[in-house]
């Protein structure tokens, strides 16, 4: 039974989602505890799988019992596994923390379709990660699509309904790029089986190298619009900083990252690293990241409010993830996918005490968080921790993740990016800096304010202390995390 | 819109399209159509009835709650045939290894679970095509 | 001098990929990388194996019917999504806080 | 000469499908309007499901209904067929949704026009 938990997972995600709107009384509280308890049942049977792949190895998973040319077909190995385990462990912190900011957010009516977007939302990112087969990711991320506009759009604000409306537009677009991008490789490969669709191409790349060439253009264009990298990040911070913030958590710290998943699957998977190296892919990537890293820490230092910076934020650490990506270098790839992990914790720890901040005490405005840190010492502690880590003090995951990207970068003999990564991370410590600085040691601007732990509801304190914690843990301990990631990235490189 | 001759003429091509509707999805393995088509034709019964009445009057013949209920119970039906091929089939959505009855090739009643998937489908998308145009029409109405 | 400007880079775009596209296999040939095994078979076996004529039919409930469940959850979500924008403001119109 | 006329009679529904594209690129980029903006989406949707079936056909080809009495006919590649269902499903949905969108923000800003929208909000972030 074990080979089925990764679908019946994923099954039990949307036949949830479809059950709650036909909840009748107390709507709210029952979407609430049932998204829970699901996701925590579904984190401990996809710990069983990974566990289990670990022992007996790698496998895929046929529908329908096909053969692989024919049907679709799951690929469950040490990444996919161990992607998924991260992405539901990660929401159901967020969840957790939902339940009792959400309310202040939207509408009571509104609570429980809330829940089944995000079930959604989750459905089709753990299926991104597990598929292999490129039709199949296009279907599961044209729902993301939509599931990640809907949850920005649930909070019934004007600017919310335009950030929606422009994120849908662009997303639309690039999943138009990416399905003119399969249609050219079906065409000369006459799969959609990433392992066949590898297989084919890898013998006839010669005959059509302009295919190859425009679909890999198309896909990494589509891909590059979703992923926010820098000059097509334009729809990320209205999107960001509007949505309520456990949906600010989610699209910043998962939905982005799946894309880079997906990047990671079409380039190693579909095309094969000698074939991306002889068209000269890499080389722009470079560019483009090392851009990202740079502008967008540019745009972050001028904002004014909380969450509109940590989504410039988010633009320049996409630039990492991609910068360790182009370098193609087992070490390289293996950084980008950690950084994936560690930026992933780090957001979700700042968006959640930047919510916490907004639902504490309504203040969104940098300028106002003097003292901040003696009236709600716990958020800002977290806070602290991932910032500390976004600019790469030792003992934070921030910093294991700049180092293992310093050391791709020297082993790749490209000192100069060397340069942007430490640049880029002065510049991180010029937007973040300030703001713990002024939160601990500057003096409340209201008199009469005493050093005590804030009052927070306990679900959102819960999930902030885990956050801060695994953070943490993930700094002292990188190899938890290093350890299936260079599995993951042999698996790409074989 | 209330004008006489609309209504009586929609009367008499109502029912004509909601049988060809049926047809398309029913016969769907085994000549041209299937749940996406039927489903939409039966939508489009749907919307005319709309249209040449009042939006009112259908949304009483079919109200939200119904459409919930099909659009959660088409998902189910289709998880749950998928679901029987793990116990039997030993994997997810099997249709001849599940056990379902395959037949003769063109007969109606073949195919194993095509036709029950084509069916599900049929209805969602019906309900799917409905509930859109009485949402947005009756944001309009609004106004 | 804006539109100007996004017509003369598109007319590149369209002639760049007009000419790499003539490159490209012929429109309907036999010969096509993409009519390959797998075509032939499900041409050859949805009839034995599947039961169906429709071979489209076969294909989209059948050998990719997982496909087709993620197609219907599009349904569903867009009708979730489609609620959660117009049904929430009709009920709840004096919430609205303009700031 | 006429090899190109050749090559361009044998590719002519790919190029015709990218000339849909750019169109409808084309409309997204220039037009402030959101209801345009939609209709060039739909426009590129469209090119894309014209360039995918397009791969699918055979010279003499028939609908792939398998006909049991005469085995000897040649049938199109039903896969992209197939596939180009699901994109349609999915653009209608694209389509109902960002319409509501639109719809909200009609009756929140009074215009269905981007320039116009912006500009309002700029207003209210300087005051």
């Amino acid at each position: 039974m074990i080979k089925h938990i990764p679908v019946l997972v994923q099954v039990s995600l949307l036949a949830l989602a479809v059950l709650l709107p036909l909840l009748k009384k107390n709507k709210a509280a029952k979407s609430k505890l049932l998204t829970i308890l699901l996701l925590a049942v579904s984190v401990a049977f996809l710990l069983i799988s990974l566990i289990d792949v670990q022992q007996n190895g790698a496998f895929v998973y046929n529908f329908g019992n096909y053969e692989s040319f024919i049907g679709i077909q799951y690929s469950i190995n040490a990444f996919s596994t161990f992607m998924s385990f991260f992405v539901i462990t990660l929401a159901l912190i967020i969840m957790i923390f939902s339940t009792k900011d959400i309310d202040h957010e939207i509408a009571q009516s509104s609570i429980s379709q809330y829940y089944t977007l995000v079930l959604i939302l989750l459905f089709s990112m753990v299926g991104m990660i597990y598929t292999n087969d490129l039709f199949n990711m296009y279907v599961f991320m044209e729902i993301l699509s939509l599931t990640s506009c809907a949850i920005i759009s649930i909070k019934s604000k004007k600017e919310n309904y335009l950030a929606a409306l422009r994120y849908l537009v662009l997303n639309t677009i690039g999943s138009l790029s990416v399905l003119f991008g399969i249609a050219l490789l079906y065409m000369v490969s006459g799969h959609l089986n990433m392992t066949m669709m590898n297989q084919s191409i890898s013998m006839i790349w010669q005959l059509y190298p302009t295919n190859i060439l425009i679909a890999s253009g198309f896909m990494l264009t589509g891909f590059a619009i979703k992923a926010a990298v820098f000059p097509l990040h334009i729809w990320l911070p209205d999107a960001h900083s509007n949505a309520p913030t456990p949906s600010s958590a989610l699209l910043s710290s998962l939905v982005v990252k799946i894309y880079v998943f997906a990047v990671y699957k079409l380039l190693f998977d579909v095309l094969g690293r000698n074939i991306i190296i002889s068209l000269g892919i890499p080389t722009v990537i470079t560019v483009f990241a090392a851009a990202g890293m740079l502008f967008g820490s540019i745009f972050a230092i001028g904002q004014k409010d909380i969450k509109r910076m940590l989504a410039y934020s988010s633009v320049a650490q996409i630039g990492y993830i991609f910068l360790g990506l182009s370098l193609m270098t087992e070490a390289g790839l293996a950084a980008g996918l950690f950084h994936v992990v560690s930026h992933g914790l780090m957001k979700t720890a700042l968006f959640l005490s930047a919510g916490s901040i907004i639902y504490y005490r309504n203040k969104r405005d940098i300028r106002d968080l003097d003292g901040i840190g003696i009236e709600m010492p716990v958020t800002m502690v977290v806070f602290a921790i991932a910032a500390l880590g976004m600019i790469g003090i030792p003992g934070t995951n921030g910093f294991m993740s700049k180092l293992y990207l310093s050391f791709a970068v020297l082993g790749a003999g490209q000192p100069l990016l060397l340069g942007v990564i430490l640049l880029s991370s002065y510049l991180n410590a010029v937007y973040y800096l300030p703001i713990i600085i002024s939160a601990f040691l500057k003096e409340p601007k209201s008199k009469n304010v005493t050093m005590q732990v804030e009052v927070l509801p306990f679900p959102m304190l819960f999930s902030l202390i885990t956050i801060g914690f695994l953070c943490l843990l993930t700094g002292f301990y990188p190899t938890l995390v290093m350890n299936f990631i260079t599995q993951a990235v042999n698996l790409f490189l074989s | 819109m209330d004008d006489l001759i609309v209504k009586v003429i929609s009367r008499i091509v109502i029912p004509f399209m909601i049988v060809y509707g049926i047809y398309i999805i029913l016969f769907g393995h085994i000549s041209p159509g299937g749940g996406f088509s039927g489903g939409a034709i039966l939508g489009a019964a749907m919307v005319l009835y709309t249209l040449s009445f009042s939006a009112d009057v259908a949304m009483k013949k079919f109200p939200h709650s119904v459409s919930m209920k099909l659009e959660s119970g088409g998902i189910w039906l289709y998880i749950f045939i998928g679901l029987i091929g793990i116990f039997t089939a030993d994997s997810f959505l099997s249709n001849q290894q599940g056990g379902f009855y395959i037949g003769n090739a063109g007969d109606l009643i073949s195919a194993g679970m095509i036709p029950i998937l084509t069916v599900g489908i049929g209805i969602k998308v019906a309900s799917t095509m409905i509930t859109l145009f009485h949402t947005i029409i009756e944001e309009e109405g609004h106004e | 001098m804006k539109k100007g400007l996004f017509i003369f880079v598109l007319t590149l775009l369209f002639i760049i990929l007009s000419y790499s596209v003539m490159q490209m296999p012929a429109l309907g040939s036999v010969d096509n990388p993409a009519y390959n095994a797998t075509t032939r078979y499900y041409l050859d076996n949805s009839t034995t194996e599947a039961g169906a004529q429709n071979v489209i039919a076969a294909i989209i409930t059948d050998y990719r019917a997982f496909d087709t469940l993620g197609e219907t959850t599009v349904l569903f979500t867009s009708i979730a999504a489609v609620l959660s924008v117009l049904a929430s403001l009709g009920h709840h119109k004096k919430e609205e806080n303009h700031g | 000469m006429n090899d190109f006329l050749i090559d361009l009679a044998n590719h002519i529904n790919y190029i015709a499908a990218i000339a849909l594209f750019v169109i409808g690129l084309y409309t997204v980029l220039t037009h402030s309007n959101l209801l345009k903006k939609v209709i060039g989406i739909n426009i590129m949707e469209t090119a894309v499901f014209l360039f995918f079936v397009s791969i699918g056909f055979v010279n003499n080809g028939n609908s792939p209904i398998i006909d049991l009495g005469d085995l000897g006919k040649i049938y199109i590649n039903p896969v992209p067929s197939s596939l180009i269902l699901t994109g349609i499903v999915v653009a209608v949905s694209i389509t109902a949704y960002s319409l509501s969108l639109i719809i909200r923000l009609y009756q929140a800003y009074g215009t269905m026009d981007l320039d116009e929208i912006l500009a309002m909000r700029s207003e209210v972030n300087h005051d």
